[in-house]
């Protein structure tokens, strides 16, 4: 999961790493108010989770309490990609001298966790690290070793900050790891981490991303967590615990195993249609499942006919049928639907289904043309 | 031959007792796999299908020297689970496990690979030496001895595939399911090495998908093989993930697509097939069949 | 340096590990009060550095407040091989069903921190190690990995203690593995860990030493530091920032390298002699210190010949010799001093020493000797 | 020939701005050891008697490719220095320092270990290649050129030993001081392998003293040594040190007193001498000198 802004700084703050004093508020009064107690030029945040903020004019500069109003009447309630802002954070405004990017992300091809640090962060730091890859420093680190000193003037070294520098940026590099290992993040990212004109450094900006696989062991976080799907659809299948993602054609697709149902989309496109979703119902399913499965493609209205996929390995093919037959019998059925099973007990699943109204397929090919063709009639 | 399991792996099951490990168990056995102990703290005495359980991988190992592990245990504990059999001296450990935490992972591959022990997984549906030898959760039924090698980062996918060659009398060698997870113990280019030195895998099927940059590293080392490589490439219609910040991008630096691993194999000259049947087909006409 | 049962004690409930309910008490009356507030029996504890204090009587039961009182009369004062006893500790007495012995300490010829369990533990555990060491578990733990759960679980099933105690015995074995890092400890040890009848484990007795080296970070403990040595001149030693140790012979050593002044002291017994100390000046010695260690040397009554024994390496003989004849003008010499020095400058620092009341000594052996024939004459 | 340092050394200095880096620098330097450079942070670009000192051993690798470091960094952050030495590719790292913590040295003598990486210290003088390379803090003055390799924990009384040879005419290969810490990177053992590899050496002095087991567990290869050893035993009436609770008698299990050192080496036939000239004594015996 992601996590916005305002939550990656409250774990900086409580961790020790500096940000700027600020607060998050959901009207602008509540924005007056803070603007008034930090005093002087503020800035004023869309809490959204994308990235491209300030292009989109979610990040405005104010010069006092009333500047930060107005300024928070425009942003909150603020459509920014999709997303209605409703809260936003207000800051005092930094005197940068210069802009570093600094992250600690996961490398899955080098299996380990690596520190990025470049002298010339800030919105361009992807072309920087396009045209310019040297000033993008990355210093992967041994899982056994940790993160040591060294590590952080070999870092520092290499990119030519000065010593003053160097030392505000060993404990905000530790503490980040510190984080990353506590949090099991796989991304703590400070974009831009700033080098102020008095010469402090300070996290500007804040990103962290938070392992799935790792809530049960992080439960404050998991408390935290936001329906992240931003498709009705998708929040829906959260609850039903299905991986489902919506996507922009008219084919539903089922499927067991996350390869075979982005095959099966790939199959799709190339009968020339296009899927309406991505629905991995697992191995081993049950028949409740499928028929659970069955009821949220069905409740897509884009949906204009569904292609069953499943090779029956641990998942057995008569109780993919089972609960196919138990869905058409207390689902209203009004599009297409094309079965194809193979594997484990698939006669016998498509025994099951002889008189139903569903199609049957032989091989996958075929089950995509028929599903492609059933979406367009 | 083979690679990595036959008739002479000694398998424990870590976690038999569980629901998921007893079922497989049972599986393995019956695929004439040499099932030699389970191991469940406090279970240690009892029996699953007449295997003897142990408390500690260290009863395991010296009561019934086993030479391989697969593991079944919950995510919690999986990892913990991996290391223990790795510093007990257990040579290949199967993690069957999904959802083990990324950074419970990055330590434990640093880990074995300093040991030198051979991890496959986690996240994957283990491996089948044809005929000899069951180590994971392969629907054992579908495979048929032969001389095709295959490695996947995808279950039913793989199924899918075999059944296609065995349909048209095509055996596999060995079947390696190597996971789908970020971070895994055994990647591509590992499994293609093993095959080029085996004398019974005459052709090797490479199943991958989007994400990382195994594939487009195995089509370099594939330039260098002697055995015929044929390749399949998921997710070329789906969409981009969300993207891990600036950061995502700056450590991909552009791999990662499907179009990225597509270009690399052809450039190693790998055929890439657009259908599970044209693998097939790829794979019958290099064995002439 | 070591911890006593009381300081250990205090480090372990703070981390978590069961101790039994207690405090420290300096007179009667305090325990008294203690022991009332306790309730029940209570044992009084003479806290001193020294093991076998039950044997010598420094452990006493009492039934209740006013017994209390009067075992703490006995105890308190009383010298236990050569410690005054100015501390009690009063807890509450346990209902032990089985005493087990836990340690981790550190292995130099494994070079390893290791786990050291038994479930025969108590006064007899050497016994029982020696005599019957399969019941004595030994588990190396390794650095990178450091100690996990299933190690634990490995230590409990070869030890046999059922799984209600594997339950507390792991929380426990964490907590002390933590403690030695954190603290710098190369020895955290509980014996006995007693399973009282009630089921619970607890930490009857306790002792932790702490590395010299890493005082330096370890500032709680350091402020802590009690003067260890048992003879007013190793605590005038450690003033003086000396290698010192009181030895029960006749003849001062003085010398550079501990392999060196350690080697001078066997020679002394193979001339039949016996030294009154070692005292290692170290490597590149000014002048001022070996002034000061022959100063320290000589306020000991026992000394009745000093022998100094220098090899110049970094140290040089003439900065040694002018050390000497410093400390000869300025102090009141009563017993000879032999003199050798080879290596470095050595010629130059005899030079310097000509005329001087000291003898000098070509060879090792022909030093010892002298010194000795000195020390009887 | 001679072992670890010779003309081919190529050295690195871990705190040549220091009193006592920039003294030995100097020192080694005038024996005619090959200091490449020296690392102290933030003070890139200086010189130290000529050497040019760098930030981070990284520079110091690209810049002057050094093969050995030697570390002389204050005891709180020495153990980060050879990791640092380590983990950057150098394969012989010499730690003078003493009073680094015992848990630094645990976790670094086994990541350096699990490296290939020699280790030698910490809590020592150095070694020295007689007239070919000094890497320490030994006086070099003393030191010929010869037949006898040595290896010790102390280091004043190898001088004795080596100035008592030398008066005889009698030259050193290679001495060895590997130190008196609890936890250190080289062991007796290691380097008597080394000296039974070596074809200058021809007899080998080995100066223990009590405490530990490296004197039992070297009397034990000695036996299938083919180059003769000779040794000698320091702290024979030293008073028994404080012990660590029962964990400490626990583990020495009666091991670590002069006694059963002494008793090990005489039954793996090797001569202990009872004094420094004795020592010298049965080398020139051996030497037939």
């Amino acid at each position: 999961m992601n996590l916005i802004e305002s939550q990656a700084k409250a774990i900086f703050a409580a961790a020790g790493i500096p940000v700027p004093r600020g607060r998050l508020a959901a009207t602008p009064e509540e924005v007056r108010d803070i603007a008034a107690e930090i005093g002087g030029r503020v800035v004023v945040k869309a809490q959204v989770p994308i990235g491209g903020r300030g292009k989109a004019g979610g990040i405005q500069l104010a010069d006092g309490p009333d500047g930060a109003y107005e300024q928070a009447r425009q942003i909150l309630g603020m459509d920014l990609k999709g997303f209605k802002v409703e809260q936003v954070l207000v800051e005092e405004a930094a005197a940068i001298q210069q802009e570093f990017y600094l992250s600690i992300t996961t490398d899955r091809d080098r299996q380990a966790n690596v520190v990025i640090f470049s002298t010339e962060g800030g919105v361009d730091i992807e072309e920087v690290a396009e045209k310019t890859p040297e000033k993008v420093i990355k210093y992967w680190i041994d899982a056994g070793l940790g993160l040591r000193d060294y590590h952080i003037r070999d870092i520092a070294f290499q990119a030519g900050v000065s010593t003053d520098v160097l030392k505000q940026l060993a404990p905000v590099l530790h503490t980040m790891y510190g984080i990353l290992r506590a949090k099991d993040a796989m991304l703590v990212e400070i974009n831009p981490l700033a080098l102020l004109e008095d010469g402090r450094i300070v996290a500007l900006d804040g990103k962290m991303q938070i392992d799935d696989n790792a809530l049960f062991r992080q439960q404050d976080i998991a408390a935290d967590k936001r329906e992240e799907g931003e498709h009705p659809l998708e929040k829906e299948a959260a609850r039903r615990g299905l991986a489902y993602v919506k996507l922009d054609g008219h084919v539903g697709v089922i499927g067991n195993g996350a390869g075979l149902v982005m095959t099966t989309l790939d199959m799709i496109q190339r009968s020339g249609g296009k899927a309406a979703n991505f629905l991995d119902i697992g191995g081993g399913a049950r028949a409740e499942v499928v028929r659970n499965a069955l009821e949220l493609v069905l409740s897509d209205p884009d949906v204009k006919s569904v292609l069953i996929n499943v090779f029956g390995g641990i998942t057995r093919g008569d109780e993919v049928a089972r609960g196919l037959l138990d869905a058409i019998s207390t689902l209203e059925i009004k599009v297409p639907i094309v079965v194809r099973l193979a594997g484990t007990n698939a006669e016998e699943g498509l025994a099951l289904l002889q008189g139903s109204p569903l199609t049957p397929a032989d091989t996958f090919e075929e089950a995509a043309r028929k599903a492609v063709e059933a979406a367009s009639a | 031959m083979s690679i990595l399991v036959d008739k002479n792996t000694r398998l424990i099951v870590q976690g038999i007792t569980g629901r998921e490990g007893a079922f497989h168990a049972g599986q393995m056995l019956a695929y004439g796999t040499n099932v030699v102990g389970g191991v469940t703290p406090g279970r240690g005495g009892q029996e699953v299908h007449g295997v003897p359980v142990f408390n500690t991988v260290r009863e395991a190992v010296e009561t019934v020297r086993p030479n391989a592990s697969i593991i079944f245990v919950p995510p919690a504990f999986a990892a913990e689970a991996i290391l223990e059999a790795a510093e007990n001296g257990i040579e290949l450990i199967v993690a069957i496990t999904e959802g083990i935490p990324v950074q419970d992972m990055i330590e434990t591959v640093q880990y074995v690979r300093s040991q030198g022990v051979r991890l496959i997984g986690p996240n994957c549906p283990g491996l089948i030496s044809a005929e000899k030898a069951l180590v994971g959760i392969l629907p054992g039924r579908i495979f048929k001895e032969g001389p095709v090698g295959m490695v996947s980062r995808s279950g039913t996918l793989t199924y899918e595939v075999v059944a296609g060659l065995s349909a048209r009398d095509i055996g596999q060698s060995t079947v390696v399911g190597i996971g789908g997870d970020p971070i895994i113990g055994t990647r591509f280019i590992d499994v293609l090495q093993m095959f080029e030195e085996d004398p019974q895998t005459e052709v090797v099927v490479m199943i991958g998908e989007i994400g990382g940059s195994d594939e487009e590293e195995a089509a370099e080392y594939i330039k260098t093989m002697k055995t015929p490589v044929v390749s399949f490439i998921s997710g070329r219609t789906a969409p981009e993930g969300k993207r891990m910040g600036h950061a995502g991008a700056i450590i991909s630096g552009g791999r990662g697509t499907a179009q990225s691993k597509v270009a690399a194999l052809e450039a190693a000259g790998v055929p890439v097939a657009n259908t599970i049947s044209e693998i097939v087909d790829h794979v019958a006409g290099i064995l002439k069949k």
